[in-house]
């Protein structure tokens, strides 16, 4: 179906299902329940879900394919959530013309960026790129001011032009069709949003997903790939790998830039933050934890990440003290007191355990786990499957 | 937010498709028809706590939380009450009751805002969508609490703004939603100016480091205005990068350059290192024009300037509120916070106390959650004990016109929180400026949404 | 002239801050082969190596002070450290006054042993890992190390004091034929000079010198060949990893007078260590030093007002925002492999 | 007219001169071999055909176009190819999709963007490389990742990915080195046939050769 094999139509279907289902699947206790704390069915969350699923998804086939470890990523994505926002300032709180910009500008900046960078490569190259980022961040948050509204963040005034905007929504839209819609559904306990924005990302975010399975699976990925494990045999066959290189950066930048115009659409403010190295490092994070060459590992790694910076960070002392109250006071207080440093103003050192356990016991990321699962499951431990997934992430 | 109100066709087809796994599910609809966002159910309200909790910020955000618990604790009716004993509005006691606001127990979710506009924006909008906040606060920043600000905005839940004391909170960026009780950079301004005229003379020439984002310049900006209107010079504003740690090559130029007074525009980290760097080049042991070398840093804060050590003796600046002063409601809050806690609040825990009794105060007399009716009635509010005096919530901007403490570092600290003393409580009117100030113009306070 | 001066004493300064973690950082790299994360967290703990025993030596004994009163209105608690009770209130005054110095004596081993521990018990089974892993399992470890360390010392910068002694600032220019006050520079700040290039000096001595050294610098050049010939390599490049912790740690402990230690600064040196090592060249001591010491100076000139209005004309403005990876991108669009690094060195 | 000119070719390293006035005119359909003892500068040569190393002076022209500055994708787009020393594969990928990338250059050139095509749906490309691994008897390898072959496979490997190309001047760096014996009389069955067309293999080692 569609110019994909069978196995990969299954994986398809299966992500179109999980995301379509997912308003489900993220909350999947009762609304008033102690348990509630880790739902993550609200639209904001999802959002970034897919969103920076996007985001790691491009990032994959630069990383994952050729091994080439961009370290600055983030200003593909914050460039585009700044066109996006001027976008909204300058037309209308339509998302078309945003997102459209935000990929064109990101692709633009990624041909300047990637063609310098790309000159070097292995660690010269991160280094090359981190600069860039760096040298954008800094300067949007301070000289670029005029431009990007520095340390608070570029957003909509109401004295802005909006010269398309007429009778509109004030709020960002898809042909009249707001983001921020959001129907809510209560089963018995049980409370599911479905949101609009979330639904336009996630379609999005399929598409992204099945254009990365094409050119995993294209002679252009093949390259890619081949660059990945020997570079100087390519150009001895007779291939030239500068381009190819560039145009995988230039692709990944613009899934960048597509994240950043979506981040700016759902909501409709760019701050300078997400073009510092940090920002960078997390998608780098992301698409290793998930499993780097991995068609589905990005997402989950994003996932990973966003899923607890958004849920471990809100668990403190009083949520705890609901959970364990049950227990006698001191065992109650005894529990409180460890579980306390791994959550709330603690979830930074849960997230560096867990970086350290899954790349320590699980080499090629989240989705060697789920194979291994699997394997565990099919009783079939000596089955390799060389079409679906290639060696994880490499040098 | 508006949401899209299902239909009844669209709630009989979502619930035949969920039906199908449930057996007979019971169907509702979230919205009540309160005609407001999150008007809150059952017998509970929640708030949203939204403080740093990572990053170089994070002391600062647990002493913002340790307050929030206080004052959450002290609107259930547990503790000695605090400042809701002292607490005055419109020339009347105030409405709080000590059964939670309008009865309903109050609860709360707290979140990290990482000092990222992002990160906070995102923790935010988990309160209001995920936990029902009807309200958010917090922060310990101006990018932070604006961006935060705006979001509250749209989402139509009221935000009461944390520490932050950029002249664009309730200037340029200034919205419907959004109340400020923390001073700003040009009350900085107007209450130091004359202090450091009496202290340091007509005649002298100002050499201004300032951290390189919206906050630094604003703050230079009106130190600038007010010491020049005193008849200072300034004789050179260098901007410093964010990302500096160490301020040596800043600090090398200044007693060269013909400047007798050296003014850091830094907060946090920033302030801790440019002004040991400062000292550490033994700028205050020299003369120059004939006079004491001298420090200002017009925003202190006190947690931060520990870090400092002794570096901070003798230097000038401002606050919003300090534990030592004398008054019966910060004698109060002092005592049932140091009493809980074991050492003394900051000016952060401060306001972030107070904006929450406010909130508190605004609903029971509005007898509303509805954010409008928190906005009108905290629009023009009088109130008065709650440790900075008489304070008017001005309904043009949202701001907060009180009076405003010049601090100094103390030369003999008699414990490690006693870094600071009073040297002046600015009166009110000196502070004061237009709503259509030029440094705070171009704003738009817009209307109150209620998001539904 | 005198300006210029200044900022050379300023760059050379942040130099040998870069330089020393710069040093550690390439010889992990170059040994053993593993993008470390987690440097900067070890020069993180070396200044609070400094914290501690500033925390060891002021632990006190508690009277109680009926005469003053606390915040409170209680009684005050009035604590007298126990150093001064033992060794005579002036000379344990003595003590903890210069407690950042004597901290390099506890910071010393200590550091071998978190390098050790770090090696044996984490690095050593990444060195066949790709460099994805290495760089995802060190950042990990720096963010434990981080959350640990701001757990016990809070989130907030703590004041070390230098020695009172060496707290003064020093007319430098004097020396050199300059008025008085013209080239004034912290005292300090020259104490962390002249440390820092003792450390480098005693790096390249003990490298150039002596037979572990070279066999480190074999090992360098080629692991696989010194492996095959029956050094036991593994036992000194754990060695190795400990000295590298070592240096990165003691320019953490004598950095804390200069700014307050806080849980973060391991981050905020990081990047720029990273930076730093790849400018000089990977794998390249001299490489590090040299680049170190480059991109120090340099940021200082970039500081400077005349060379800010400069830039600013020809519309580059706040070039001292931008400096260090300006000069890392031309300097790497220059020279392949940075100023002084040799071929093939992580360039896959 | 040789298909190759070389002529007065210098290259030194340092003090060190490896090539001294090389002269060379090689002839389309013959073979020819380069021997000398290590260090003699066979390598060196060599690697002024494929662009890894620029000549101090003289000219290197191949089928009428200068050598001299070209990029080695551009020279192998010419019509040279090489087998190196210690195998140069794609040790990652399939042995089958190793063979398919030389197909790929052969006909798409040096760069094309076929992102969205499907290697599946290539069938010229992949009855091209089938029929390359039937010819050097590794058809039941084809789905085996290369690193986990044999060093003799792999060089099989590599000499199948070069002559997939159909190149006019193939270069082989001590191309039997390291086989088995039956492996090294099949690599001399399927390259005596090529060499109708212009092909040079080059031998470094004598004595393990066949060839000489």
């Amino acid at each position: 179906m569609l110019g994909l094999n069978k196995k990969d139509t299954g994986l398809f279907i299966f992500v179109i299902c999980v995301t379509a289902l997912a308003p489900f699947i993220m909350n999947p206790f009762p609304a008033d329940s102690a348990m509630a704390q880790f739902n993550a069915g609200y639209p904001d969350l999802m959002q970034r879900f897919v969103i920076f699923g996007i985001f790691a998804i491009g990032f994959n086939i630069l990383f994952g394919l050729t091994g080439y470890l961009s370290f600055g990523h983030a200003a593909f994505l914050g460039a585009g959530s700044y066109a996006a926002v001027w976008m909204f300032k300058l037309l209308s709180y339509n998302i078309v013309p945003a997102i459209i910009l935000s990929v064109i500008v990101a692709g633009l900046f990624s041909v300047i960026i990637g063609f310098i960078s790309l000159r070097r490569s292995g660690i010269y190259f991160s280094i090359l790129t981190l600069a860039f980022a760096q040298m954008s961040f800094a300067m949007a948050y301070s000289v670029l001011t005029p431009l990007t509204n520095g340390e608070t963040g570029l957003q909509v005034y109401n004295d802005d032009p909006q010269w398309l905007k007429g009778n509109g929504p004030d709020a960002t839209h898809f042909f009249g069709l707001e983001m921020r819609s959001t129907f809510d559904l209560d089963l018995g306990a049980w409370s599911f949003s479905f949101n609009v924005g979330y639904y336009f990302c996630a379609v999005l975010m399929l598409v992204a997903f099945y254009l990365s399975m094409r050119i995993f699976r294209s002679p252009f990925g093949l390259m890619l790939r081949a660059i990945k494990t020997n570079q100087t045999r390519l150009n001895y066959t007779g291939l030239n790998s500068r381009p190819y290189t560039l145009a995988a950066f230039v692709i990944s930048g613009m899934y960048a830039g597509l994240a950043g115009g979506l981040m700016a659409s759902m909501d409709p403010l760019a701050g300078a933050e997400r073009m510092q190295w940090t920002a960078s490092g997390e998608v780098v994070l992301m698409t290793i934890l998930g499993g780097a060459g991995t068609l589905l590992g990005p997402l989950l790694g994003a996932g990973f990440i966003k899923y607890f910076e958004n849920i471990f960070s809100k668990i403190n002392e009083s949520v705890l003290h609901g959970w364990f109250g049950f227990l006698p006071d001191g065992i109650e207080n005894g529990l409180i007191w460890v579980i306390e440093h791994f959550v709330g103003s603690g979830w930074h050192l849960t997230l560096g355990l867990l970086f350290m356990l899954i790349v320590i016991f699980l080499p090629g990321g989240l989705m060697e786990g789920a194979t291994r699962i699997r394997d565990r499951f099919s009783g079939d431990k000596t089955k390799k499957d060389t079409e679906g997934k290639y060696a994880p992430a490499g040098e | 937010m508006t949401l899209i109100k299902p239909t009844r066709r669209g709630v009989i087809q979502a619930g035949a498709l969920a039906g199908a796994g449930i057996a007979m599910p019971t169907i509702l609809t979230a919205e009540s028809h309160a005609g407001y966002r999150n008007a809150p159910q059952g017998s509970t309200v929640t708030l949203g706590f939204n403080v740093p909790q990572s990053g170089p910020y994070a002391d600062e955000g647990a002493d913002e939380l340790r307050a929030y618990e206080l004052a959450v604790e002290h609107l259930n009716g547990g503790g000695d009450g605090g400042m809701m004993n002292t607490f005055t509005a419109n020339g009347s006691k105030n409405a709080l009751k000590g059964n939670g606001i309008l009865g309903k127990k109050v609860e709360f979710v707290t979140g990290d805002t990482q000092t990222k506009s992002d990160a906070a924006r995102a923790s935010a909008k988990s309160m209001i969508e995920k936990d029902g906040a009807v309200m958010i606060t917090g922060g310990s920043s101006s990018g932070v609490a604006i961006a935060v600000q705006g979001l509250c905005q749209e989402a139509g839940v009221i935000f009461m703004a944390g520490l932050t004391h950029s002249n664009d909170t309730t200037g340029k960026d200034k919205k419907a939603n959004g109340f400020r009780h923390f001073f700003n950079g040009y009350m900085s301004a107007a209450a130091l100016a004359p202090v450091l005229e009496k202290m340091y003379g007509k005649d002298r020439k100002a050499y201004h480091l300032t951290a390189d984002y919206t906050w630094g310049w604003t703050q230079q900006e009106s130190i600038a205005a007010a010491t020049e209107a005193k008849g200072w010079e300034t004789v050179k504003n260098v901007l410093t990068p964010l990302a500096t740690t160490d301020f040596s090559s800043y600090v090398a130029p200044v007693l060269n350059s013909g400047a007798d007074v050296l003014v850091l525009n830094h907060y946090g980290g920033n302030m801790v290192n440019s002004l040991t760097s400062a000292v550490q080049f033994g700028l205050r042991d020299k003369q120059v024009n004939g006079k004491n070398f001298e420090i200002v840093v017009p925003l202190y804060s006190r947690l931060m300037a520990r870090g400092a050590g002794e570096n901070v003796k003798g230097i000038f600046g401002s606050t919003n509120w300090h534990w030592s002063l004398q008054d019966e409601a910060s004698k109060a809050f002092v005592k049932s916070f140091g009493t809980k806690y074991g050492f003394p609040p900051s000016q952060a825990a401060h306001t972030c106390y107070v904006q929450t009794l406010l909130y508190a105060n605004a609903a029971e007399t509005a007898g509303t959650f509805n954010p409008c009716g928190i906005a009108e009635a905290l629009e023009g509010l009088q109130f008065d004990g709650m440790g900075n005096g008489a304070t008017e919530y001005r309904a043009d901007d949202h701001q907060c016109f009180k009076d405003v403490l010049v601090v100094k570092g103390k030369d003999n600290p008699t414990s490690e929180f006693d870094l600071l003393e009073v040297v002046e409580v600015t009166p009110r009117e000196q502070v004061e400026y237009a709503p259509d100030h030029p440094m705070f113009a171009g704003g738009d306070l817009g209307q109150c949404n209620p998001g539904a | 002239m005198d300006a210029i001066l200044l900022q050379i004493l300023n760059g050379l300064d942040k130099g040998s801050a870069y330089a020393l973690i710069a040093l550690g950082l390439t010889l992990i790299f170059g040994t053993l082969g593993v993008v470390n994360f987690a440097h900067g967290a070890l020069f993180m703990i070396g200044a609070f190596c400094a914290v501690t025993l500033q925390k060891i030596l002021t632990i006190s004994s508690v009277s109680i002070d009926p005469e003053k009163k606390d915040f409170l209105g209680n009684p005050m608690e009035v604590k007298t450290p126990y150093v001064e009770s033992i060794f005579g209130e002036a000379t344990g005054q003595l003590i903890i006054n210069w407690s950042v110095p004597l901290a390099i004596l506890f910071a010393i081993p200590v550091m071998l042993a978190v390098g050790y521990i770090m090696e044996r018990g984490l690095i050593k089974h990444f060195y066949k890992r790709p460099h994805a892993d290495q760089i995802l399992v060190t950042f990990g470890l720096a963010i434990v190390i981080q959350e640990i360390v701001k757990h016990y010392y809070g989130a907030n910068p703590i004041p070390t004091p230098a020695p009172d002694a060496l707290r003064g600032s020093f007319d430098f220019g004097v020396l050199l034929g300059f008025d008085p006050n013209a080239v004034i520079y912290p005292l300090w700040r020259l104490v962390y000079f002249a440390f820092s290039a003792l450390v480098i000096g005693a790096v390249f001595a003990f490298l150039q010198f002596t037979t572990f050294g070279m066999v480190v610098r074999a090992g360098m050049a080629d692991r696989e060949t010194v492996g095959l010939l029956g050094i036991n390599i593994d036992r000194r490049f754990t060695l190795t990893f400990g000295i590298a912790a070592a240096v990165a740690g003691l320019a953490g402990v004598m950095y804390t007078p200069i700014n307050s230690p806080n849980y973060h600064m391991g981050m905020d040196f990081l990047v720029l260590s990273f930076v730093v090592v790849v400018v000089g060249g990977m794998g390249s001591l001299p490489g590090a030093v040299l680049a170190g010491f480059l991109l120090g100076i340099l940021e200082s000139f970039a500081a400077m007002n005349e060379v800010k209005s400069f830039f600013e004309a020809i519309y580059l403005p706040s070039i001292d925002q931008i400096i260090i990876y300006l000069v890392a991108i031309i300097v790497l669009l220059t020279r392949p492999r940075g100023l002084m690094g040799r071929r093939g060195v992580m360039e896959e | 007219m040789g298909i190759l000119e070389i002529q007065n070719v210098n290259k030194s390293f340092g003090g060190l001169k490896a090539l001294q006035n090389v002269n060379l005119n090689i002839e389309e359909g013959t073979i020819h071999a380069i021997i000398g003892p290590n260090g003699a500068g066979k390598s060196t040569l060599l690697n002024c055909f494929v662009g890894k190393l620029v000549p101090d002076t003289g000219t290197v022209t191949f089928d009428g176009h200068s050598l001299l500055g070209k990029k080695p994708h551009e020279i192998n787009q010419i019509g040279v190819s090489r087998v190196f020393q210690t195998p140069e594969i794609f040790s990652d990928l399939s042995v089958f999709e190793n063979v398919m990338i030389p197909c790929f250059a052969k006909r798409d050139g040096a760069f094309e963007l076929n992102a969205l095509s499907r290697v599946q749906g290539q069938g010229d490309i992949r009855d091209k490389a089938e029929q390359m691994l039937i010819d050097v008897n590794m058809i039941d390898k084809r789905d085996m990742i290369a690193s986990s072959m044999s060093r003799g496979d792999k060089r099989r490997l590599e000499m199948a990915m070069c002559l997939a190309q159909d190149p006019k001047l193939l270069l082989l760096d001590e191309p039997t080195a390291g086989m088995a014996r039956a492996d090294t009389n099949n690599t001399i069955e399927r390259l005596v046939p090529t060499t109708q067309s212009s092909c040079w293999p080059k031998f470094r080692t004598s004595g393990i050769s066949p060839w000489l």
